[in-house]
């Protein structure tokens, strides 16, 4: 695949300062734990449910050990601790703890190593669990086989029921993956809904049960249909590790998670993004779960032709976060879109460019394509149109996980006929132009070539940039999405602390371990 | 069982409209197109788009939830229950059935020059990898092709002793279909021949239900093959007979 | 003067409608279809398409002319009469009248995280080769961005001493916009703040007339520049101060 | 253009035997004229308008030649002779004519040199107009300039007054130009209807008054907008060379006007298609109005794979048949269309292939090219994908004379929206792909130049078999469109008639004339 005649230096020395700039970033996530992270330990030692006012277990723990106990410890030891002294099984402690019969705070903290000890069959059996989930997953795609481009489709109704139904009439239309929308703000909340919801605004609360739910709905499906069908949520937000968690544990194969996506858009403070992500990433990474990264977004707030190397920027930096936490690239969902204004003149030509050069720098990455948006407008005949043409540009430039985009974009979320429609108009393109991206090639310098030269170059001048000033800098800047972010700024500051010496964290060293095997 | 249309979400009601008003664009001819939308039994219905859509026309682009529904347990259909026999199938029954060939004579009648319809279903090669009644055993299939008026039709039907006449009409603007199949029954009544053919009409917008109203015996719409026909036809003569 | 849709002759009242219904594709749903179709008003309407739409669902295109008419004569509109002055000629009314410098808050409140459009209106470098306030003389422009509860809001707009605030809502879903627009307004109100600030809504599905319901001073839809908020605004305020 | 590495001498061979094929029946052509060729002669003279039974005057004279005189002298020397009895102008004959106070048919008939001096006048003062329209649109389209790619709609609405309305917004929304399409079977009327009409069957009757009104419309339109917009009407029928007379009197600019047409879709009897076509054609050249050929049709009828081949063999027979007719290739619109079903695998790479081939074979002719008609079912949206398809080919491969194609093609002649919609479609396309043409080549020896190449070689085999067998045989083969025509079937053969050795024309004479000099 060598379409665009790149410089391969100029991707070499973006590559290498996207890892200083990650590099940078690691190492002060290294020192430090948040309060997601560390809700996320109790979820994996197998920790679930809500107290009588509708409170996560894990987010009673995790404020307790922070208001009663010291939290840069970590909670592990705590629970240990507890364990042993209240020497019950762990479902018996939760039970107790909520009927306040035993504290979880106590006065004799026992060593790292028993801590390990104690909690070692808890996180091996979810583990355990999570392990199996992958091997299934591989095993179905196996039998099955998987589609070079992969249709995506969202649900969104914010009821897990109506999701359901639409979910399964797309799959037997043809989707490969859905997405399961959240409802508007789950993502700055400090904790994860429970159960199965009914309720939410623009989309459905992403919890647990939900993704069991939908889980068994596409394994159904799938199964009729021999295919395997993919099922999405978000990680990004206050909680990414707990979802990562939880995606893991029910067997969900993407889950949107990007370094910087809460930063910019949800304005979450910048040091919890980070520290969440990585943690989240080193979940993903076990679990065999794709990632999906959010520039996308830079172009749905900023104009698409002038912010291009800023996508390519971003994604750079994503990948060398993604390595820091041990995700290879196939689990590497990269973003971008086609969000040029298309009456602007060979805007067509302008997309070709970005999207090939997605592809030719991360060949191996099942880059996560989205469609036009923001210049659709309630024209809903035109809206298909700009459809057929970005669809074209994914079978052009062979995008792996290919957003369909919806004739209503500009209404509401979509009608189960909005759906319907688009995967026809994908199924359409991908098999009139089957063999298309074989038969041209691109002029030698001429508009195509030159554009995505041009936006790598100007990427390139960016991250070195970026490496030089810092990452904190650079997001003060506004450098993405034209949006400005201080360090002290932003929601969820207060759950981010230093790990003290004697912090444990029983679950990333053994994530961290497998890895140093694997 | 009552239902409405479906959305996201069930009985939401959910439709999308369209349509243009013969005014230029302005918050008048928005607020124009919501009353007709109203008009329409739409509840609350929104203008997502509007555009001038040449001098002194606006177009529109509506979505609402519609106040109508239907209760399914209710509704009658006049279908045709398609037998789906295979091509072997009707000629063993037309050889075990009837001692002779059954001559079926087809045309577009009146100005329609749409062919590819009737084509479909009585020439050799068929349509959609199903093979049209010329290649029938049992069958002699006359196609008199297109623009054939409906005095020549009749009268090669006669010539030919016809046993089933299939008609294609395609063009239906100002109901010129309505006009000349109704044309060709009153034709056939009076001279005579109505009693002794089956009377078969087909085309784009032909129902079943419209071809009876109309005085045929069957009506068949897009996605005919002519096993359709022939076993509708082959069945019907045979019962005839045994009458 | 009554109209009707124009599909391509006068009064013919051609209208296109598109929906779902949950049952499985067959002749009854085409039946069915048909019947909501009469109860949208359509003569005689005609189902050009159906398809199965997933399981237990299909999907139907159908045409028809609909009764409905409006009189044009008789149609009131609540509208914002777009004065369309320029930047310099804003920034002058504000000099010559008014001897300060006008404060505009603006917002995407709730969780409400579309900025784009509150952006459009108020930053420097504006949208479409339109300006945005940061860049006029004269005015104070703060923005503060998306996700802001009507609490902070308010709260700034009292320390700031806002002559006029912006809100801006994308999100309807199940009518959330309305929501928060309304609490804004009670807060306000509750605060004894309302009668001092010009209060001005925006987004994708605002209308003047809605925003009128709602207790605003204006609405403004797709295709709103600074200029047209600025005009409203400093108009409005020189008007009120002469009172 | 060389995007194909199609074989020159496969090209320069196929050229050959089209040749051949048309000098064998135009050899014929020259011999025989028809009451239409003569009732043509007669418009030129300027003889128009009806009688009381509302039968034009000229077929009421050609008529009253055929059983009064004797039909095989040409009906010039008819009217000469009946002018130098009367004494009369040719207006005050037609008046007195119809008041049967003079005849036509008159015993001393003039010689050919006589009925020329006699008749001079008259038909110089026609042939003027029409020269005048030729400049005029000449001029015009000099000082608005000329697109590479005209968007092409049409009207039919049965009602010219509603037909105005529409033509207007359809000009005012981008159309370059703009057919109005005939009432069914006008084409099989054996004259020509008089005078504004309101009332017709899928289509608006062809009327030279008819004419007037939407030339002047389009005039209109074109003055605001500052672009000429083309005005096209259907030759082809009963009538061919009394339309293209009509037409140029009221400048049109495009004439659809095929050398087969008649015979195979309207089952006009070949002879009196290929005689009149030469003649209407001789008035096209002479008019600079461009003729547009009808091979698409042969597609909507067979299947378009199967079938390409014809296409491209019947372009270089329309091709060859109007160098005969002196046409240059500017004025050459031969006809193709996009018409695979597709849901064939490839079928895009098919459709660029069949586009590309037409274009580097006629690389000055503005070729017609015909949007998706068949394989269009009710679904609007699939409909509107699949004309953008459509209109991307167009742009890829530099169509001339763009038929804009209709999402509700399988339900009613245009709406005023649909036909909206589609100029926003091409629009959208032409503009966002506007270099694409030169950003991209065509795999060496690939599926599209495989194609094309497969695709000519077919046609020069036919064009060799029928140069053996004859036209006549090969449509008894019903080789076009699979449909059998035989030498005496079909409509109008009692209308053709051999001259006889004094057989005089004096419109064909003066423009071989004109040609000979020009
Ligand atoms: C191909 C075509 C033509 C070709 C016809 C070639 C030919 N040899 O037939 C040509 C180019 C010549 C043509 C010309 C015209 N056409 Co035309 N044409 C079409 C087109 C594109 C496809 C029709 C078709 O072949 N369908 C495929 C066949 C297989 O489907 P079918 O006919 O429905 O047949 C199936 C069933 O209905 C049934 N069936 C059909 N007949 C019968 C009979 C019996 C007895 C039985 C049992 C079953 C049966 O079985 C078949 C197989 O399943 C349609 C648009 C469209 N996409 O539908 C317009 C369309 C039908 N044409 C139309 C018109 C108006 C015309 C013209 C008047 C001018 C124009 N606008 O082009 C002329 C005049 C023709 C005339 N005098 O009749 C309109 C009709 C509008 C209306 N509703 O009145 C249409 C809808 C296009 C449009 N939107 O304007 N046309
Ligand atoms: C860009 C976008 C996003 C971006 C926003 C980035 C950002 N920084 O703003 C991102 C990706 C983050 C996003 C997220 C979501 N979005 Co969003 N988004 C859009 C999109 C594509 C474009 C909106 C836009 O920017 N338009 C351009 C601007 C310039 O237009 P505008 O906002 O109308 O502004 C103009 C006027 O309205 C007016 N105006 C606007 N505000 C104000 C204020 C004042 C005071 C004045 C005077 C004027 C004014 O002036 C502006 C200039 O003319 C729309 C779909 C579409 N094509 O419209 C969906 C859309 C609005 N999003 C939607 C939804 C549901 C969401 C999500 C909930 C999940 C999802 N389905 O994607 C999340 C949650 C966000 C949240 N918490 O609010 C839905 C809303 C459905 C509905 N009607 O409720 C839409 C319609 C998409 C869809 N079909 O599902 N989105
Ligand atoms: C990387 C990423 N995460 C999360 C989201 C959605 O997050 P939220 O639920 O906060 O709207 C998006 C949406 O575009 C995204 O790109
Ligand atoms: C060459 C040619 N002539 C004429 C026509 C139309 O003729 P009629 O008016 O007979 O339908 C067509 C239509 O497709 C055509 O291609």
């Amino acid at each position: 695949m060598n379409k665009l005649s790149l410089n391969q230096e100029t991707i070499q020395s973006s590559r290498e300062y996207a890892k200083k700039i990650a590099k940078d970033i690691q190492s002060l996530i290294d020192i430090h734990s948040t309060v997601s992270v560390e809700r996320t330990v109790l979820r994996l030692l197998g920790i679930d449910g809500i107290d009588k006012f509708e409170v996560p277990i894990v987010n009673r723990m995790v404020d307790d050990v922070k208001e009663n106990g010291d939290i840069t410890k970590g909670v592990s030891v705590y629970m240990a601790s507890a364990l042993k002294k209240s020497q019950l099984s762990i479902d018996d402690f939760c039970e107790a703890y909520l009927n306040q019969k035993v504290k979880l705070v106590v006065d004799e903290l026992v060593s790292k190593e028993e801590t390990k000890s104690i909690l070692k069959q808890y996180y091996e059996k979810q583990l355990g669990l999570i392990e199996n989930n992958r091997l299934q997953r591989s095993a179905l795609i196996k039998k099955y086989g998987e589609k070079k481009t992969e249709l995506y489709v969202i649900v969104a109704t914010g009821n897990i029921e109506e999701d359901v139904l639409q979910a399964k009439a797309a799959g037997r239309a043809g989707a490969d993956i859905v997405a399961v929308i959240r409802s508007t703000g789950q993502s700055l909340l400090d904790y994860v809904p429970y159960g199965k919801t009914t309720e939410g605004f623009g989309g459905t609360y992403a919890t647990q049960e939900n993704f069991r739910i939908m889980r068994e709905a596409l394994d159904e499906v799938g199964e009729e249909e021999k295919r395997y069908i993919k099922l999405v949520n978000y990680a990004s937000g206050l909680c990414m590790p707990e979802i990562a968690a939880m995606g893991a544990l029910e067997r969900l194969d993407v889950l949107l998670n990007d370094s910087m996506y809460g930063i910019i858009f949800r304005d979450i403070n910048m040091k919890r993004t980070f520290i969440d992500q990585y943690f989240s990433r080193l979940i993903n990474a076990y679990s065999g779960i794709i990632i999906n990264t959010g520039e996308d977004n830079y172009l749905t707030t900023s104009d698409a032709i002038l912010e291009a190397h800023t996508v390519t920027a971003s994604q750079f930096i994503n990948e060398a976060f993604a390595i820091e936490a041990h995700l290879p690239e196939e689990l590497m969902g990269l973003g971008h879109a086609f969000e040029i204004n298309p009456n602007v003149e060979d805007s067509f030509l302008l997309e070709i460019a970005h999207a090939q050069l997605a592809r030719e720098l991360f060949p191996n990455a099942p880059l996560k394509y989205m469609p036009p948006t923001k210049h659709i407008n309630g024209n809903i005949f035109r809206a298909y149109q700009q459809n057929a043409m970005f669809n074209m540009v994914t079978t052009l430039t062979e995008q792996k996980i290919h957003l369909l985009g919806m004739m209503t974009e500009a209404i509401h979320t979509p009608f189960i006929s909005d759906r319907y429609l688009a995967i026809k108009n994908a199924q359409m393109v991908q098999n009139s132009m089957k063999s298309l991206v074989n038969e041209i090639h691109y002029k030698e310098d001429g508009i195509i070539q030159k554009r995505a030269q041009f936006v790598l170059d100007n990427a390139h001048k960016l991250l070195k940039e970026i490496s030089e000033d810092g990452m904190f800098n650079t997001l003060a800047k506004g450098v993405f999405a034209e949006t400005k972010r201080t360090e002290t700024g932003g929601k969820g500051l207060d759950g981010v602390f230093k790990k003290s010496d004697d912090y444990i964290n029983v679950i990333s060293d053994q994530l961290e371990a497998y890895f140093n095997e694997n | 069982m009552k239902i409405k249309p479906y959305g996201d979400t069930l009985n939401d009601g959910a439709v999308q409209v369209s349509f243009t008003l013969p005014m230029a664009l302005s918050a008048k001819a928005i607020q124009a197109a919501k009353e007709i939308a109203k008009q329409m039994n739409l509840v609350d219905p929104s203008v997502v788009h509007s555009e001038v859509g040449g001098d002194n026309f606006s177009f529109f682009i509506v979505y609402g939830a519609v106040k109508a529904q239907v209760d399914v347990s209710k509704i009658k259909v006049v279908e045709l229950k398609k037998t789906s026999k295979t091509k072997k199938e009707i000629e063993n029954l037309i050889e075990e059935h009837l001692d002779r060939e059954l001559v079926f004579v087809g045309a577009s009648t009146g100005t329609d020059a749409h062919t590819v319809g009737i084509d479909a279903i009585m020439n050799m090669k068929g349509f959609d990898g199903h093979y049209g009644l010329e290649r029938y055993a049992g069958i002699k299939a006359i196609n008199l092709g297109s623009q054939v008026t409906n005095e020549d039709f009749v009268r090669i039907a006669r010539e030919e002793k016809a046993d089933v006449l299939l008609v294609s009409q395609t063009v239906t603007q100002k109901e010129v279909h309505l006009k000349n199949l109704i044309e060709l029954v009153e034709l056939l009544e009076s001279e005579g021949l109505r009693k002794d053919v089956l009377l078969i009409a087909g085309g784009a917008r032909i129902t079943h239900e419209l071809a009876k109203e109309l005085g045929y015996d069957a009506g068949f719409g897009p996605g005919s093959y002519a096993e359709d026909v022939a076993s509708f036809a082959v069945e019907e003569i045979i019962k005839r007979k045994g009458e």
